[in-house]
């Protein structure tokens, strides 16, 4: 029987001990009406070999070339390293920390990973994860619901700049709670927050402004002015950021002249695979003074009997397990295992090595910018400064630019025209390091005979 | 040691980014960073003795016995990394459809896989955790009460037995929450319930077998009751892995239920996750399940999305939630086929059952020794406590010392002094009877010397740590040499 | 510098604790002469993400679909479990457990592997490893040479149906010992050693005959008369076989009345990719009487000062750092981890999973040659039974056919007539476990297009 | 415990073999195996449970500091699982040529790098360590003596520092091994070697640095007066990584060199191997390389075998040697590349030479303080074991429980109480300083309390191990429930 050791004869000593005959009588209590004893529909058992080849060809299917989308999930290089590293059965094959005495390991990494975050972003403290970057801006927005006492409108400044899919997740995941979200125009010039929107809130309650740096266009806020004009209002600041950006570009703990309350984002380019969305992480860091209001867990390090430093789980009040209704958040089970390998990353790379990916991605993507561009038929849509990321206009209809570029061998980048009609025949385009020239090189000759 | 203090400043695993510092002049300067982060600076030798040696500081799986009871410790065939092949791993989340038949293909028939095994109708992957699938699966029978105008209903029940998680998630979506307590038995307290449902009541949470570790007998009249008023049942699936081919959560008069992929469907938990929490629903609340979806069109697979699902709670995540863990599901399936999952329940319960009844001729005290243990059981330890001013955390900790990670304790919070414990199918026979030894060699230690009890764990890299001090000095970021 | 972590002043205290101002002057006593300052020809560093590509774009160039190649080296399913496992660091990246205290990991593991080769070779006692099958054939033909004192031939009896690399190789190895290789020919319509060939010998002296089960044909020799025949006369007798074949086919050590007194073979098939030809594993087992003369590493088990069992190197005093000139064999570093994924391999299928493997890949070659000798043009080469591998002759050039079968995605085999021109255009086939009725289906479909 | 001793009849990983046994009814019963073999009947998770445990037991680079001399233990850079991509790791080394470009451009730029680096004309690439490669350089050197009819030649020179793995592979190719004095310098005894060399000499085998851990400074007057009776000189080139980049085995007067991969070149030795031993020759061995050589024909590379080889040695392995490897070391070439193989010697030899200096400070003895050390360098112990009763093994076995693996003890065997001490360029100074302190805390617990050490280890999974009874009462497999 797979993965069951179970011979026949010890299956029947186990019988007797119990005192019954057969091992369906274990079942007893479940009324007749409701047992059944088949399920037919699910396939016949296969062998390791036979799942093998069954999964070959299907990842067969989806290989695809060379992949120019970002749009929130970022192709950049995973140290070797890292994969062994988190195969490794006391990592992959532990559950959460629980006894924190067998499970110093894992404990201590996320008190890395806390110290790693904290620093990368600018904050005074990280909790130890969450879903993943979308769902981390809904438990941001919670958190400064709470936080905010100021305010009482639970309203909330959600930019049209902000990843469509966020704004889709924090939607389904705040409006139970009857949280107000506003949506916040973007300048159709420059693809950034536009200030006369905000402006024309002026003395209305709010309780927080979101800002994504860089927006989803990959064009960067002017994040000093933002910041200033909401604390000025007692608004709080949720900053959405890339953490790969965070080496080169200014941290939301310096932001203004105080900085954000929190930062969230996805946490996926350290060292995380596409893999077709998931499983990435969400990462969550806020001001020391706002620690008890931060969902999920929280690692700290205190000392054993001995007087031994050592790591636990703690500040577990807020959570569910204890607080059950009145918990920060439901979050239980988050992604561990993903942030073992994002502190991994982080620390092969070093803020250096980080800032290098983030510098190189962004002048591949620049180079790319200009030499498509170049083509007759394809034109910037926005005119400010970007990070890695930018959007084109074509003269053509995108859907099957891209269909084109696909017989190429080229993933050309993310159609926007079903998020943003308004940006006509818009692609968000990305080159990140692992890019050579060559490969821009292609994409371009690729799209000028598109062009011509 | 940590990581930072292995750092030196200008050192860096070089081999492992770009060599040439690029240009990135045309970013204005007032936006760039002007102090780096303090991240460890470090050789990549550096890097993987700390991380090998740090993972040799944990308990798993793959090293020791793990019988914590709700979370479902079985083995995690190491097929799982099928999931990491190219066509997998480098595909982004938003390629073109015709480069991800491949994967839709596996998520179309994972989805048919769970709605067979739950008796649902239809099934969403996309929450990424038991704890998202309830807020998916209430938000669901928030959205079906709204659609049909019904709004007055406030409040959801869960039983006080229930799981930190069922309470949060019913709190979420908007919803007051009512405890209903539990009788001596173990099951629900149906006069209780009976008492606080009506008008109000939107729903009902319920585990079954729930986390006591028996199973709630009369599920169908508590279906019944809550129907009745026009509320819905939620099914949290934690553990279904007691019931898998026995009976269906479907057949029992549940409308939604998440499963927890990382517990039933064996995907490793990596210390604190990532999961999986799909659910499934019943006909009616079809159109609400939360988006994306993946259906078939001739011969092709589409992502069902919110354009195309007006009625939808919408999206959980940027993208098609933890997709790899739902890929390592379908391996674990298809491993398994419709035998092995059958088995997956009988040889769980027989585990439990035969642990449960050796542990009990040991002199432990089983919460429930009149009933059937299901995948798993509870012991107390009441009477110790009382008797020799041993806890159930000694007994725990002093598991630790023999190699055996210790079992859930403390929950559910209605056992005072209890100890949830769960074999799982995977493990042996000797591995049964080598746990009663060990428990028959600690509880007489409890009576000779129970200092060692107290002192314990002494075997590990830290003693009992100080939860207070963690609490009161709260140190939660490193800083000493940064 | 890539994986060097000093830093630039960490170098310059360290040249100045030893008293030096440049890190060129510890080259001092080499002759300036001979000293050189660089290394034209080699390519600059790349880094990891450039080595990934070009790694992936040489290995992207050698993939090549159905393999229907054996000839001795074969593919098998390898359980998943055994990567993950031989990845891990204390395996992959440890020494020769030379201080055993610090190194009962492997030296259990190879005391586990030395009980799993005995058991499956029917022998007393295995060693820890040679390099590969064909060498370990030389060790053995050398170790039979100092065993059988009743010879002072030096002559082995080397059957023409033994792998012609493994002659090739023994030749190369046990030349220089001046040690006289004799050919005895197959019987052309069998495969099998032509007993004749055998009787003309008949009162000369000789060491040793090896015996290849199933011969390189895959045909099966008619062991247990060739044992009789040979300890008869004082002949001992090396048996070269496959250890799949073992938990199916009688055991080395059961052949004849006495069994064989060594067996020796290629470990590959339990576990270890094809990989290009290695790193593999030879085995090697005998007699326990004939353990002191056993090349290679061994490890016993024994007690520690406290009386608990621990393993250690055992028997030094017959290798080369201890003996020097007069050491059974010179081998130092073997195949540690290819034993390691054996033992894994071994422990995960039992001898019944083994078995199963055995059949299943016999039944598929039989099914594969039944299909492919129903065409026109092809038949069988050899009447005799066979084991999970056979000769099949062609009526056209076996080259031109293997490149067109290569063109519909089909390795279909060895090409023999460069070996054994005497056998016209012959063609080795296997069909492992690893393949599908779909498959085999398909290599004849295209083998059927090619002969009409 | 044995994988055995987990074994129950009927058990089995069931997912790992084909799942119904296949008809073998046409192989004739007398050939078939009436007893199964006694292997673990064991489940998937016994299995990986058992091997993670049991690699627990083992240091490792990935673990320990492992400064093990002559064996060059340094970091292995993560990305040899390149070699395992499904295009290097599925094919079979028969796949016609046209399917295997890839690997052979590897191999064939290998050839060219190894014979840049050594300063020699071709590369073999086949032998499978270092010691094969010794018994292919050795054979080619009698080769090339036997094609000129040079017959009388039955001796080959070692040096009594030499490692075992020289004179056992002279003596495999049939030569008389002499042993060659060292003088009390550490370099060979020219005045000694004098006296042995003449027309019965075939060549000398040398390892510079030797294994003394210094360089012969008079290498080309050796090289001189072995040519100059007509013989070859063999380069054992075991220490290559005090040397790369900064002089070549070619300049100094060497015919042919092996190389260990997994030393220099950094690919894992699995505890035990496997290891690579090409081996690179001057322009007059060149036609006696081994079998198989990668060869350019305009763009497509091809194998050159035996048939198109006839003065060739021949083959040494069934295959193309460990081929594997081979790729590893070629991709630890492309990551390093010219400047940073020329920081391989560099910083070795940095670190040989602060740990001595900082050794000789704290009280120990080279053996040869006038001399610069190489990339390692040898204490001896002989003063201890005088005065305090403390051998080299004392000494070693204490540094176990330090957590810090052993040097090479009592080799080369002619020095006294020896420990040969390769720390490799990987490891930082921290780890420089931290051997130090180590070093100096067993010194003092030498003089304070001696018995520490003779008990030592005890901090590991056993203590010393008895070998004489492991030969006496000889146990090399397990048969107690076989
Ligand atoms: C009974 C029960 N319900 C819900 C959950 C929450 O599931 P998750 O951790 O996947 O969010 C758990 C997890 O431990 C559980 O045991
Ligand atoms: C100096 C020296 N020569 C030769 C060898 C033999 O090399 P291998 O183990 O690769 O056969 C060694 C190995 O330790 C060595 O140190």
């Amino acid at each position: 029987m797979p993965f069951i050791p179970h011979t026949k004869s010890e299956t029947e000593e186990m019988l007797a001990a119990i005192g019954v005959s057969d091992i369906n009588q274990l079942f007893d209590e479940i009324p007749d009406n409701l047992r059944i004893n088949d399920l037919p529909g699910i396939p016949e058992t296969l062998s390791e070999l036979d799942v093998t080849r069954l999964m070959k060809s299907r990842a067969a299917q989806d290989e695809a070339g060379l992949c120019f989308i970002g749009a929130g999930a970022y192709e950049h290089h995973i140290p070797s390293a890292i994969f062994d590293l988190i195969s490794r059965g006391e990592y992959l094959t532990a559950y959460t920390p629980y006894q924190a005495e067998a499970s110093q390991g894992t404990l201590q990494l996320i008190y890395e990973y806390q110290t790693m975050m904290a620093q990368l972003t600018g904050m005074d403290v990280s909790n130890a994860s969450l879903y993943d970057g979308a769902s981390a801006l809904a438990e941001a927005i919670f958190m400064a619901i709470r936080l905010n006492k100021k305010s009482t409108s639970k309203r909330i400044l959600l930019p049209a700049n902000v990843h469509p899919h966020y704004r889709e997740t924090v939607k389904s995941l705040v409006e139970p709670q009857d949280i107000l979200l506003t949506d916040i125009p973007f300048d159709p010039a420059t693809g950034r927050i536009q200030i006369e929107a905000l402006q024309a809130l002026e003395g209305q309650d709010i309780s927080a402004l979101v800002i994504s740096q860089p927006n989803f266009f990959g064009v960067l806020e002017d994040v000093d002015a933002l910041v200033s004009w909401a604390k000025a209002r007692d608004i709080l600041v949720i900053a959405v950021v890339n953490p790969t950006s965070l080496a080169l570009l200014k941290p939301p703990g310096e932001w203004g002249e105080t900085g954000v309350d929190i930062v969230c984002g996805e946490g996926q380019p350290l060292g995380v695979p596409l893999a077709s969305g998931g499983p990435y992480f969400g990462f969550l860091a806020c001001k020391q003074a706002h620690v008890r209001q931060m969902p999920g867990r929280i690692v700290g390090r205190t000392t054993d009997v001995d007087g031994k430093p050592g790591f636990t789980l703690t500040l577990q009040a807020r959570e569910q397990h204890i607080r059950r209704s009145k918990a920060t958040s439901n979050i239980c089970t988050n992604q561990g295992l993903l942030v073992t390998a994002a502190t991994i990353y982080m620390s092969l790379l070093g803020a250096e090595g980080i800032r290098r990916v983030a510098a190189s991605s962004h002048e591949h993507t620049v180079t790319l910018r200009n030499l498509l561009t170049a083509i007759d038929g394809v034109d910037l849509a926005f005119s400010q400064p970007i990070f890695h990321e930018c959007v084109l206009r074509l003269n053509q209809p995108v859907k099957e630019v891209l269909e084109k570029l696909a017989e190429q061998g080229i993933q050309g980048g993310l159609d926007l025209s079903p998020y943003y009609p308004e940006l006509g025949q818009a692609l968000l385009v990305c080159a990140t390091e692992t890019k050579t020239k060559e490969d821009l090189e292609a994409y371009s000759k690729a799209m000028q005979a598109i062009f011509k | 040691m940590l990581i930072f203090e292995h750092s030196t400043p200008d050192r860096r695993a070089f081999a492992q980014a770009p060599q040439h510092s690029a240009d990135t002049s045309d970013i204005p300067d007032n936006l760039l960073r002007k102090v780096p982060p303090m991240l460890p600076e470090v050789s990549e030798l550096q890097v993987v003795r700390h991380y090998t040696r740090l993972s040799r500081k944990n308990f798993s799986i793959d090293t020791h016995f793990y019988p914590l009871g709700s979370c479902t410790m079985k083995y995690n065939p190491r097929a799982h990394r099928l999931a990491w092949l190219p066509g997998f791993a480098d595909r982004h989340p938003l390629a073109l459809p015709r480069f991800s038949q491949g994967i839709m293909s596996c998520l179309f028939e994972l989805q048919e896989y769970l709605s067979k095994i739950t008796g649902m109708a239809a099934v969403s992957l996309s929450p990424m955790a038991g704890a998202q699938g309830e807020f998916a699966g209430v938000a669901a029978i928030r959205a079906y009460h709204a659609s049909r105008g019904d709004t007055e209903r406030t409040e959801f029940l869960v039983p006080d037995a229930a799981h930190g998680t069922n309470p949060a998630s019913a709190a979420m979506c908007g919803y007051t929450v009512k405890e209903i307590p539990t009788n001596a038995e173990g099951d629900v307290d149906i006069e209780a319930l009976k008492a606080v449902i009506g008008p109000k009541t939107a729903g009902i949470m319920l585990t079954n077998p729930s986390t006591l570790g028996v199973f709630e007998r009369r599920i169908k009249e508590i279906a019944q009751l809550i129907h009745g008023v026009g509320g819905l049942l939620y099914y949290d699936g934690a553990n279904l892995n007691a019931i898998v081919g026995k009976t269906r959560p479907g057949d029992m008069g549940f409308d939604v239920i998440h499963m927890n992929l990382h517990k039933t469907f064996s995907t490793p938990h990596g210390g604190g996750g990532p999961g999986a929490g799909p659910i499934a629903v019943s006909e009616r609340l079809k159109p609400f399940l939360p988006v994306p979806l993946v259906i078939k069109k001739g011969e092709a697979y589409e992502w069902l999305l919110s354009k195309d699902a007006s009625q939808s709670i919408g999206r959980l995540s940027a993208f098609m939630g933890n997709a790899g863990v739902l890929l390592r599901a379908y391996i674990y399936i298809r491993l398994l086929g419709r035998e092995g999952l059958i088995r997956v329940a009988e040889y769980a319960t027989l585990n439990a059952n035969y642990l449960m009844k050796a542990l009990e001729k040991s002199g432990f005290k089983p919460a429930f020794p009149a009933r059937r243990a299901t995948h798993e059981f509870i012991l107390s330890f009441q009477s110790t406590a009382k008797e020799l001013g041993i806890t159930a955390m000694d007994f725990a900790k002093r598991m630790l010392d023999e190699g055996i990670h210790a079992p859930t304790v403390y929950f559910p919070l209605l056992v005072p002094e209890c100890m949830l414990i769960e074999p799982t199918e995977t493990e042996s026979k000797e591995q049964m009877d080598i746990f009663v030894q060990v428990m028959q060699r600690i509880l007489e230690e409890a009576k000779q010397s129970p200092e060692k009890l107290h002192e314990a764990p002494v075997t590990l890299p830290v003693r009992r740590l100080d939860d207070v001090k963690a609490v009161k000095q709260l140190d939660v970021v490193y800083n000493d040499s940064l």
